[in-house]
């Protein structure tokens, strides 16, 4: 029904980050860290603290987003029930912990293929046919009751008390004379080798191919032959798949109750719209941006001020660079 | 395809009419029973909870029962309806107005600030009296209400009584305590919480050196803020706020081991709750909590937390205890009036006087011309091992208070 | 006089250079004929004159009021009207509805529906009145087209290939219908591919090639110049 | 040649003015069916019990939140995903003049209209000028609704968390908009509004604005190349739609007597504005109004059932969770079956 040109002409030219985002992006991240430490005013082991700690955030945020991206950024679905996904692969891990006994970062890596047969199944019965009339309120009316009833299912399951999964790697160190804890800097890590594995596979296999083919014009790649309808549902099951790694990683640093993905589900498409549409690398860097700019922010704007900060920035990078930083025009 | 379509409708226009008939249905007209209302979140993100809090008022129900039903009115049996607010506030007043609809001599209910205003206007409207088990905010009395009372602490009396007990602990252990830091969900509950408490602290000579405040949502790691509270070089940090983030801030405080005396919750969803000793491990080892609580030294408290965890398998937390309580009010007022007309009951629950309540209070449960419960106040826990122990005063203490109360490391 | 000036016209997209100090003056009822290969720049043209697009250099001149830059609305109101080669219907209306948005421009909604109507009969669509226009042939879009643009009344049409995509037998009277029109005394400028109809309404030419004038003039002397032979009519005349 | 009325070109022959396929009689069947549906509902309260009239009047404040919805993203194709900002610009005016300042609902919901039609406005400008369009329009919308969450959370006059109470009159108040609990008034009342946000509708869509509208949302390049100011053909849709919204908005902490930040700005309400126009029918006139009929009562009606199962379900008595569960059940099946919502499908039946 609405007209699907997005942008592009016209006045949203304005801020050049051009061929090297990532060394634009830094270098004002850099400068603005360094005019924090200078004239913020703060102490700077709380400001060294305030930047780890964001940067570990951002790499938490950074999974969420990830999966999201090829989910947005290919299917075009506004995926509401991102965050419920998150809630639902942290409780497939705390089952198999608490059942079976398994280590959780071994629950977590049997909580991939789970997550990803979800995936393909929520695409390929529920998603497919309207994301192929093109209509976007469709989709996301049905993500919005999935939501719904990922967490109620999950409610009626495990009832609402809070759950907690131990770690083998309990306690913190010291880097930087900023205190980090083992769970956190291993989703950390986590981020970033989802991150680089989804990159490998979008930029060298064929699927990867067929899947960039389908987000660039999915007429066009049908008529060269690819099967879009299983490109859909394959790259649904990728992106439910890295949110499982996403929550397997969480579980040791997070109360379990069946809605605690959900805040996740907004800042996750704040990341996605910063980073570019369908970009495994604008999503990292987007979450570990945003991870900043919360925490950081907060040594300012305590409260819910620095998720107003976060949203300015959301609507300035919509209005000024609407294809995001990676995004192709 | 137009099958179904007209199927459905003719489903749902069916469905429509039921639910309409169905409303109508119930009625207060059958005797020998008397219907209470109890309006829980019992979906939605608070379900844990408001599940446990259905459950204690069911228990209740039947506890009163099983000894002869209500025995002023010829032995009646109590009813337990219960609503689910979803958390949502017009949810919740939509199952306060058919609860009151069917027949519902008063309601109990029902953990949210914002739900319970909403139900305690439909109740002053309906004039059905509303017990108040759960819901902090001091705003909600302050309406002028006729029909409502609370059972449990305010905000304010709550961050008053919490700086009381930490000044008496500081004395007590010969370790006086003259400054905290303070950490504090963002809203209402925690800013009155504090306001509360700063102004106590401030004449039991204890300066509160940091206000932090975080965000309710969004809120995944609380080692910046706690650092921050730390730079203060406090004496404690004290901290006010739900399950979640209390849970982040004992770890973040036993990560960055800063030099203070202790981890003092007031009015923290976390640090009392029987699943965080086992949720914060390690870092939860010894972290105080003034918060309202059951009287664990209570023999009818532990009877009634035995049964309740037979029968529904999960143990029975202060906020189903206190919908216990909030129904025993009810049913106390219903012996007292002898009638299940809401307008007396009213006036039975307004002059009751509950001698032996099941929470660790001052004295006797009765309530101002407010509806607020006059004697509501805070006990100290503290985490010792797996379990939450009640420390101070001494008349409820079950163990001895650890005071430095740092962690074991 | 010229109804419509065009003075050096030029519009560049990231260094490539579409239309290039385009000169065009259209005196008032004339019916011009634009041709030229693939890629000469008509459509271009057509959309920074019709204010689809702002040029980036020159100067449009309609009606004695100096029209550059001016976006597609104004310019419409103007009384200078365009069609799309690719049709485009307001699918979720009807034909009449269609037409009734642009005789909307000049008259209150009752006569608008009466006026809209006249111009369907005009164009012989009016026993489509009341389908959707997602529904019509590609024939009955081309007259939609047309009709939408008569309904704003315009002084001066731009027609882009108003002829692609139809069957010889459905070019006759559309080019019939086209000189009524222009008898009646509308000003027309059209692209066109069919030569047959450009010979047998043009009254004056103009043969764009790489964004130039390549040259204009009387149709018969244009068409016989060797080096628009050599540009264009070389491939399919 | 200076006169540019005259214009040739127009030279044909206007048919007769009464010929037969000048006919519109959509319009006024359009008010016939309303004035009819109107007088059928008025007659509900006679036989709903108190609970099912508060639902009832639920249904209600949503389907005129739909009708405003769908005015801006149904006819005028702009998707709003943060109709909790006019909602609640709606509630909190409302709440701020009554609470603070004494001043008359009826009174608030001009004021709330037009302040709320002013913010709308700012927005989709800001949002149109950067052309944004579909999945980000809606993105930016959801974005500014959380923000002005957060920011009336920190707001001081607003009362932060807190919320608006409205205070409970000793009588029945016509200007105060205040009568006893399960007065039909109560019903009545949103059944006017809703009637007069449906007419809105009828008439916008037939009005020259909403032409104009529905012809940008079809085609923007060809609706400018006819001379329609496509900005100003949007942001009246955007207004239209945000004030009537936003005297639901007024109307909601009226009834419910209390407002607070989520009530009234929370990303649920712009849901509630989304769900029941979407499974009604986009850009229909009477598919938000049947949309809100059935999601309204639904989640009530799956917890009645569910409170009392029959037989064979009585195991699931008492699961906390279910009745949501199924609820989003049903919202998702007939998402999938009915993709253009329940009465553009069955119109689409019907037609063909």
């Amino acid at each position: 029904m609405t007209s699907t040109t997005t942008q592009g002409e016209g006045p949203t030219r304005f801020v050049r980050v051009g061929r090297h985002p990532t060394t634009v992006v830094s270098v004002t991240v850099v400068l603005l860290l360094a005019a924090v430490f200078a004239v913020g005013g703060k102490d700077n082991g709380l400001v060294t603290q305030s930047i780890v700690t964001g940067l570990l955030l951002g790499g938490v945020y950074a999974l969420v987003s990830i999966g999201l991206t090829l989910i947005f950024g290919v299917l075009g679905v506004v995926n509401f029930a991102q965050g419920s996904m998150l809630t639902m692969s942290m409780y497939v891990v705390y089952a198999l912990v608490s059942g079976p006994g398994l280590p959780v970062y071994l629950a977590t890596l049997l909580a991939i293929p789970v997550m990803f047969a979800f995936g393909m199944f929520v695409q390929h019965f529920l998603l497919n046919r309207l994301t192929s009339t093109g209509s976007h309120e469709g989709p996301l009316l049905v993500t919005l009751g999935l939501q719904l009833l990922i967490a109620n299912v999950l409610l009626m399951i495990f009832s609402g008390r809070p759950k907690s999964v131990g770690t083998p790697f309990d306690g913190s160190f010291e880097m930087l004379g900023a205190i980090a804890s083992y769970s956190r800097v291993i989703a950390f890590a986590g981020a970033v080798l989802v991150g680089i594995a989804l990159t490998l596979v979008l930029r060298r296999t064929s699927l990867g191919l067929s899947i960039r083919a389908v987000a660039a014009n999915a007429q066009g790649a049908a008529l060269v032959g690819v099967n879009v309808r299983r490109v859909y549902a394959l790259t649904f099951g990728i992106g439910a798949a890295s949110v499982a790694v996403a929550g397997g990683l969480m579980t040791p640093f997070t109360s379990l109750t069946p809605s605690v993905g959900e805040q996740f589900t907004i800042l996750a498409f704040v990341i996605v719209v910063l980073g570019g549409l369908g970009s495994v690398l604008g999503a990292t860097i987007g979450g570990l941006v945003i991870g900043l700019v919360q925490t950081v922010g907060a040594l300012y704007l305590p409260g819910t001020g620095s998720l107003i900060l976060v949203f300015a920035v959301f609507v300035m990078v919509l209005f000024l660079r609407p294809q995001g930083l990676y995004g192709a025009k | 395809m137009k099958k179904i379509a007209s199927v459905m409708t003719a489903l749902v226009v069916a469905g429509g009419l039921a639910a309409c008939s169905g409303s109508d249905g119930g009625g207060s007209s059958e005797s020998g029973t008397v219907t209470i209302g109890s309006i829980h979140p019992t979906s939605g993100a608070l379900a844990g909870v408001g599940g446990l809090m259905d459950d204690g008022a069911k228990l209740a129900v039947d506890d009163i029962n099983a000894a002869g039903g209500i025995k002023a009115l010829d032995g009646a049996k109590l009813k337990l309806s219960s609503g689910d607010s979803q958390g949502k506030a017009e949810v919740g007043q939509s199952e306060a107005q058919r609860l009151i609809a069917d027949g519902a001599v008063a309601l109990v209910g029902t953990y949210q600030s914002d739900v319970t205003q909403n139900v305690a206007a439909v109740a002053e409207r309906g004039r059905v009296p509303f017990v108040i088990d759960v819901a902090v905010d001091d705003k909600i009395l302050q309406q002028g209400y006729k029909y409502a009372f609370r059972v449990q602490p305010d905000a304010t009396s709550m961050g008053t009584s919490g700086a009381q007990s930490l000044a008496k602990i500081g004395q007590d252990s010969g370790t006086p305590i003259t400054s905290v830091a303070y950490l504090h969900i963002e809203g209402a509950f925690g800013d009155s919480v504090f306001k509360a408490f700063e102004a106590e602290a401030a004449a039991q000579g204890i300066t509160s050196v940091k206000e932090i405040t975080y965000p309710a949502t969004n809120f995944s790691d609380a080692t910046t803020q706690v650092r921050e509270a730390a730079a203060a070089k406090p004496d404690v940090i004290v901290a006010t706020g739900y399950y979640p983030d209390g849970v982040l801030i004992a770890k973040a405080v036993s990560e960055l081991k800063p030099d203070i005396q202790g981890l003092y919750g007031i009015a923290n969803g976390a640090f009392d709750d029987g699943s965080f000793p086992a949720a914060s491990g390690e870092s939860g080892q010894n972290v105080l909590s003034a918060n309202y609580h059951y009287d664990a030294n209570d023999e009818r408290v532990a009877d009634i937390r035995t049964r309740f965890e037979a029968k529904y398998g999960k143990p029975m937390e202060t906020a189903s205890i206190l919908s216990y309580q909030a129904v025993e009010v009810v049913a106390a007022g219903l012996e007292k009036s002898g009638s299940d007309d809401p307008e007396k009951l009213r006036e039975a629950i307004a002059g009751i006087s509950i001698d032996d309540p099941l929470l660790a209070f001052d004295g006797p449960i009765t309530f101002d011309e407010r509806g607020q419960n006059e004697n509501a106040t805070v006990i100290v826990m503290q985490v010792q091992g797996d379990n939450v122990e009640q420390v101070f005063p001494q008349e409820f203490s079950t163990k001895d208070l650890v005071f430095p109360a740092t962690a074991a490391r | 006089m010229s109804l419509l000036q065009v003075e050096g016209l030029t519009k560049t997209f990231a260094g490539l250079t579409a239309v290039d100090s385009v000169d065009i003056a259209v005196a008032d009822r004339v019916f011009l004929g634009i041709i030229g290969p693939n890629g000469a720049g008509k459509t271009t043209l057509f959309s920074l004159l019709a204010g689809s697009q702002p040029p980036t250099a020159g100067r449009v001149v309609f009606d004695d009021v100096d029209i550059t830059g001016w976006s597609a609305q104004k310019v419409a109101r103007a009384g200078l009207v365009r069609t799309f080669q690719l049709m485009r219907p307001f699918e979720s209306m009807s034909v009449l509805e269609n037409v009734t948005i642009a005789s909307l421009a000049q008259r209150s909604r009752k006569d608008a529906r009466r006026h809209a109507l006249g111009v369907l009969e005009r164009v012989q669509l009016a026993q489509y009145a009341g389908t959707s226009s997602g529904s019509l042939p590609t024939a009955g879009l081309k007259r939609l087209e047309l009709a939408r643009a008569l309904a704003m009344e315009p002084r001066m049409i731009l027609l882009d290939e108003v002829l692609a995509g139809l069957v010889p037998a459905e070019r006759a009277p559309m080019i019939e219908l086209l000189r009524e029109l222009h008898g009646d005394g509308l000003t027309v400028m059209f692209v066109e591919h069919i030569m047959a109809a450009v010979m047998a309404l043009s009254e004056r030419l103009v043969v764009m090639h790489d964004g130039r004038v390549l040259t204009q003039g009387v149709p018969a002397e244009v068409i016989a110049e060797p080096q628009v032979v050599e540009a264009y009519l070389g491939e399919d005349y | 040649m200076t006169d540019t009325t005259a214009r040739p070109a127009a030279a044909h022959e206007l048919p007769a003015a009464d010929d037969p396929r000048l006919k519109d009689t959509w319009a006024r069947r359009q008010l016939l069916v309303l004035v009819a549906g109107v007088a059928v509902l008025s007659t509900l309260p006679l036989f709903l019990g108190e609970q099912a009239q508060s639902v009832a009047i639920r249904t209600l404040i949503f389907a005129i939140m739909a009708v405003g919805w769908n005015l801006m993203s149904g006819f005028g194709g702009m998707f709003s995903f943060g109709h909790a900002a006019f909602f609640g610009i709606g509630a909190y005016t409302g709440a701020y003049l009554l609470v603070d300042h004494g001043i008359s609902p009826w009174i608030s919901m001009v004021v709330a209209a037009v302040l709320s039609a002013a913010v709308g406005v700012a927005i989709a400008y800001l949002c149109l000028r950067y052309k944004l369009a579909g999945s980000y329009f809606a993105l930016a919308t959801f974005a500014f609704a959380q923000m002005f969450l957060l920011i009336v959370q920190n707001v001081d006059a607003l009362h932060k968390t807190e919320g608006f109470n409205v205070e409970i009159l000793p009588s029945d108040s016509w200007s105060m908009l205040q009568f006893q609990q399960g007065d039909p008034l109560y019903f009545w009342i949103p059944l006017a509004i809703l009637a007069a946000a449906v007419l809105v509708s009828i008439l916008y869509v037939r009005s020259r604005a909403g032409q104009y509208a529905q012809a940008v949302r079809d085609d923007e390049v060809a609706a400018s190349s006819l001379g329609i100011n496509t900005m100003r053909a949007r942001l009246i849709a955007v207004a239209l739609s945000c004030g009537v919204t936003a005297v639901a908005g007024v109307y909601y902490t009226q009834y419910y007597f209390f407002v607070g930040p989520e009530q009234a700005f929370g990303s649920a309400v712009s849901v509630e504005a989304i769900v029941p126009a979407v499974i009604g029918g986009i850009g229909t006139i009477w598919g938000p109004v049947i949309g809100a009929m059935v999601v309204g009562p639904l989640s009530e009606l799956v917890a009645t059932v569910l409170r009392n199962p029959p037989g064979f379900l009585s195991f699931l008595q008492g699961t906390s969770g279910l009745d949501v569960a199924v609820y989003a059940t049903l919202l998702i099946v007939i998402v999938i079956v009915m993709p253009k919502g329940i009465f553009g499908t069955i119109r689409d039946r019907w037609r063909s």
